[in-house]
């Protein structure tokens, strides 16, 4: 991989850690309302696949969509300002950590509903297939969301119709309490992808190196018109489910060792510095370029007014 | 966008409501590449009421996309499709199958818009159908149109006559939000003059379909034609109904309610949807809020029993509103 | 079967309403081995919102079942369950979830006795938490009480305190017919004194939380609490309202809230859901019909705000009634 | 095979295939109302696989249902009695051909909704590994309902609790007017099973021997408490969807020709004709049996009173 390449992945990665750890901070100090959940420890998944992806590429994404968001190459200060219910937030206030979209960037948003965001990027492929552009969809979703509906009746249309989109499951080990074992009957969920008769590829989600290929792969091979694919990525959630779960179904180790034996910053640090892509100057001072960028736009939008009032019937309806 | 209503009407042709239908799809399909139909069984077969006969050989498979039996995978994907560009009209085929579809429909498509501030617009209609008269039982004849009511977000259109059934789903599918189309199975073989060509009945407009001064009956998809002939045996008994017909629900056109009631003093309102709950109750609370002093009676309610919709023919019709209960009702209010 | 009455309450212990609700699930599934718990994050967890807190411990993984994410599969099989002689309590861990899994509840749980012909019973209970309050935005924070009003075969409860929360749930789990319990996400943490043991609030009672005289405030789950904060301020004003709690909607207590009306004359009906088909329209209806000659001034609606649920604090207060929203209502129509 | 099981086998398939013809005339003379959907080629699957079936297991059933009906051994009177709508029927009149149940042979209904059975025999699976019996769940649907999420979300929680469940997919061609290769993009639906670690088997629907074997394999296996399995039985649709199908989607071979090429009940006599099970006579005389309680059970249907009129609160609901 060149340099320029592993630097803005680890580029991203970082400024979502960044993120992750500066949201929590401000939910603690009360300024954010409602619900947030951590991506940290999932980096490398929204950074590897989003690396293949234009503006007019489509996503959808989660419950834990700051990651994607961010990979997707939004605005930071619209995030913050959104966590906030800012008027300049991306949803000017009324979506929130759980629903931020960027259209302009072809996030076509998180979602509050698991597995919901599935339907909908199949759908997405679908208007590429007919107006017959390259374009592809890639739905984020967690291992808990592959186990909906949803997903069952997307794979089968999508492959039926060759559509290209590509089914990215999030493996994080829970889904809220639910550890993994106690969600599937199968171990290797990547074996689903045969019963639609499309590639199944099972990565290990902390190293950014083997998510990048593999995703490049399959969203290449969705671009040449040749289907959906389904890209299972293994990682570990290094915080609770959301901020303030008081984690009772975790052991000690799960809680604090994993953050630092299963983190792909420190994987993604140690590959570039190992294969003398860059010295350790320079990642840090991609960190300290991205500290400041955080705080502009936190600045940005602790400095924002409040979200105007509701519009009726306006801010519901498009045509009135 | 929102459509505007055709000035001068071209010539009509007598048309079957479904045709009507299958009328509105091909000519929108002509006019907008972007319109696509999404569904099951409507390709060969030309849907299980027929409105898409003939659309496959025009437009082939790729527009008229005949789907596996996946209720809220195709109704995701047509919000996603919405979302980024197409103008999808989705086929459910009937509307006691949209419980499998309701969080693409409630969740996804009614929320996006506002949810993302603004960013978004959906622009998909989901046709039905709903009623219950042809035998088909308890999940194949329901009358939900009341659940739709009750989101915010979704518009909700209900066609009584072929010439709306065209005008309303031209406006449907030209409409920037999401649009709960819903038929009446029983409307489908009813003939009307509809006018050929392009035709819009914008959405959220209500029409008189018979003025009168004794009462008015509000009602819309298939009980307008019960009203209507109730109307008729009404003025043997010299009582002269006024039959408003609502066409959309939502956005409803209050004002066409709240005049005809100011004008006659009297609302009898009249749904097939079982009555706890129904639209009906909103139409009742409206007109008792807001037109209090102009009632001379109670407003009543005429609608279906609360019990799921039964097989037999005469039980069937022992549940859902007859011409009759009508007439009886009607005569009650005015005397 | 139906749960009656517990005559001589037992000693009474201020709890918290979720805990009000674990005591009479823990009693229940004392009570009778057929009873078990399926839902997403019940077990270490404990539930979303702590209600079946303590309870795996007590019954295991067999009789709290925690659920992988398939709302349909979940729901679909409390009803297969219920059929051959469970009774499962499923919870459901946001109304705005219950979109994924209508069809069973609605075409399968509630019509299933009808449709065979009396064979069949589905003593089944969901329970399931609405309302908004906690920044969750428009994907968890719906009312959607309505919705399950409107279809024959379902029972909904909506009980606005710990006692009542309690009680209901022994008789949702001891009724035979499907139960949709709806719990409010605001009300988990308010407290009230609940008989211990064995305590039973039949279906289809409502309760006069406030006896007054000048007005009837209808309204229930959270909205109750509002309603007795307004009618408090109210006696400031001199004026004297009588707060209704239905607690459960079907069956409905008609006849509590005409007598009601009767006395007052005047009716405000208030509740959390979007005002356009939400279940107050019923309500308004019902008396409108059925109490006219006894109203000195229209019926009136505090409902929510035709719109999803915002997530910035202040929006979020914006769309659902306030407590000074019921009582600048009230004065109105006492005016 | 022994002769008994053998003749039994052939008898409920005779029975099934002489309900679905007599049936249609009475749909044809206007005597039954709504929509009827025939079984006719598909006898063996529902043969085969009942005949491992106690009263006390559970089947849950389709829009065609007759035959799943019949071969857990209904009474044909109250199922021609609620054909035409009569108090006598076993729905009353109330549920009508897509509804019929038998809860008392543990047949769970007919369900109008493509799907809707299969989370509702994987709960009634449920109460037999809770109640700790050895009862099992069948449920039998169709080629397009595999493509239902409720069909995923059950496999999987069944799998995952081992469940006392067979799914039995009858794959007749079609979805209404789908073809089959319309709706899936594999050829081999039984692959599906992996997905969720259960075995999925493949029979030949035309040969009720093939079913009884491998139906009678899976139904122990789950007796034994191993868990849930996938039966795909192929077979052919030899009717409309419906009656009065136009059936514009068919060549006149698939309409015509599929009738007896294909033919479950033609495979059976040669069959047991050919391993001397029994001879034409006996055969024969069995047929004229079920024609004999067929007309019995169509004149016990015509003679009874029209269903009662609908008495609300204690139609709809049990307590009151
Ligand atoms: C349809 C639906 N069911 C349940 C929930 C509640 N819920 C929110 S996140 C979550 C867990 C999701 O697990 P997974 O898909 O693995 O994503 P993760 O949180 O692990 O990223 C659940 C159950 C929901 N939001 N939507
Ligand atoms: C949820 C739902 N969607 C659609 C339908 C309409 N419909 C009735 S039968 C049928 C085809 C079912 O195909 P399959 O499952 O293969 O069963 P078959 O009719 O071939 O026996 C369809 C689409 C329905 N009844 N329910
Ligand atoms: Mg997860
Ligand atoms: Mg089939």
């Amino acid at each position: 991989m060149d340099k320029t390449t592993a630097l803005d992945l680890y580029r991203v990665m970082r400024r979502i850690r960044d993120f992750e750890e500066r949201a929590t901070v401000l939910f603690g100090e009360g300024k954010v309302w409602g619900t947030i959940h951590s991506y940290a420890g999932e980096e490398a998944i929204a950074a590897g696949v989003c690396a293949h992806l234009r503006d007019d590429d489509w996503i959808t994404s989660t419950h834990r969509g700051h990651g994607h968001c961010i990979a997707k190459r939004a605005d930071l200060g619209k995030m913050y300002a959104e966590l906030l219910g800012r008027e300049t937030g991306y949803c000017r206030g009324r979506g929130g950590s759980m629903h931020i979209a960027d259209t302009s960037k072809g996030n076509l948003g998180a979602n509050g509903i698991v597995g919901g965001g599935i339907p909908i990027a199949t759908g997405a492929a679908l208007t590429a297939k007919q107006l017959g552009t390259d374009q592809v969809a890639v739905s984020f979703f967690g291992d808990g969301a592959a186990n909906q509906g949803g997903f069952h009746e997307s794979a089968n249309l999508a492959a039926l119709w060759k559509l290209p989109v590509i089914y990215v499951c999030e493996v994080n080990q829970y889904a809220e309490s639910l550890p993994v074992e106690r969600e599937f009957p199968i171990k290797d969920l990547e074996r689903r992808a045969d019963g639609y008769g499309m590639p199944g590829v099972r990565v290990n989600g902390l190293d950014v190196r083997e998510v990048y290929d593999a995703a490049g792969e399959l969203i290449a091979r969705a671009r040449r018109g040749e289907g959906p694919s389904f890209l299972v990525a293994y990682a570990y959630r290094h915080e609770g489910h959301y901020y303030g779960d008081p984690r009772k179904y975790q052991t000690k180790d799960q809680i604090e060792g994993w953050k630092t034996k299963f983190d792909p910053l420190t994987e993604a640090r140690a590959w570039i510095l190992g294969a003398k892509l860059a010295s350790a100057a320079e990642l840090d001072a991609i960190d300290a370029d991205i500290v400041r960028e955080a705080k502009e736009a936190v600045a940005f939008a602790e400095g924002s007014p409040p979200a105007s009032p509701i519009s009726l019937p306006g801010d519901v309806y498009a045509s009135h | 966008m929102q459509a505007t209503e055709t000035r001068a009407p071209a010539a009509t042709r007598e048309m079957f409501y479904n045709e009507a239908l299958g009328d509105a799809l091909r000519l929108e399909m002509e006019r907008d590449a972007r319109v696509i139909v999404m569904g099951e069984d409507i390709a060969e077969h030309g849907g299980a009421f027929q409105v898409t006969a003939g659309l496959l050989e025009t437009f082939g498979p790729t527009r008229i996309r005949q789907t596996p039996i996946s209720e809220l995978g195709i109704v995701g994907a047509a919000v996603g499709a919405a979302l980024t560009g197409l103008r999808p009209v989705v086929e459910l085929m009937y509307i006691d199958f949209s419980g499998l579809a309701m969080d693409q429909l409630v969740n996804q498509a009614a929320q996006n818009r506002f949810m993302f501030g603004g960013q978004a617009r959906v622009p998909m209609v989901m046709r039905t159908q709903g009623g219950a008269g042809r035998g088909n039982a308890a999940q194949h004849s329901k009358s939900l149109e009341a659940w739709f009511t009750h989101v915010a977000g979704l518009k909700v259109v209900m066609p009584a006559t072929p010439a709306d059934a065209k005008g309303l789903l031209t406006a449907a599918i030209r409409d920037d939000d999401p649009v709960i189309f819903l038929e009446h199975k029983l409307l489908y073989r009813t003939k009307g003059q509809v006018p050929t060509g392009e035709h819009v009945v914008p959405l959220g407009r209500a029409d008189v379909k018979r003025a009168g001064k004794d009462l008015s009956i509000v009602t819309w998809s298939r009980q307008v034609l019960f009203a209507l002939e109730a109307a008729k045996q009404l003025t043997n008994e010299g009582i002269d109904a006024e039959v408003v017909d609502l066409r959309t629900l939502v956005p409803l056109d209050k004002e066409a309610v709240l005049s005809s009631v100011r004008k006659t003093h009297r609302v009898l309102i009249v749904h097939e949807a079982i009555k706890r709950s129904g639209f009906g109750g909103e139409i009742a609370a409206i007109v008792a809020e807001e037109a209090f002093d102009d009632l001379d009676a109670p407003p009543r309610r005429v609608a279906g029993l609360e019990t799921p919709i039964p097989y037999a023919q005469h039980l069937e019709k022992s549940v859902i509103p007859q011409v009759d209960d009508i007439v009886k009702a009607a005569k009650e209010l005015v005397a």
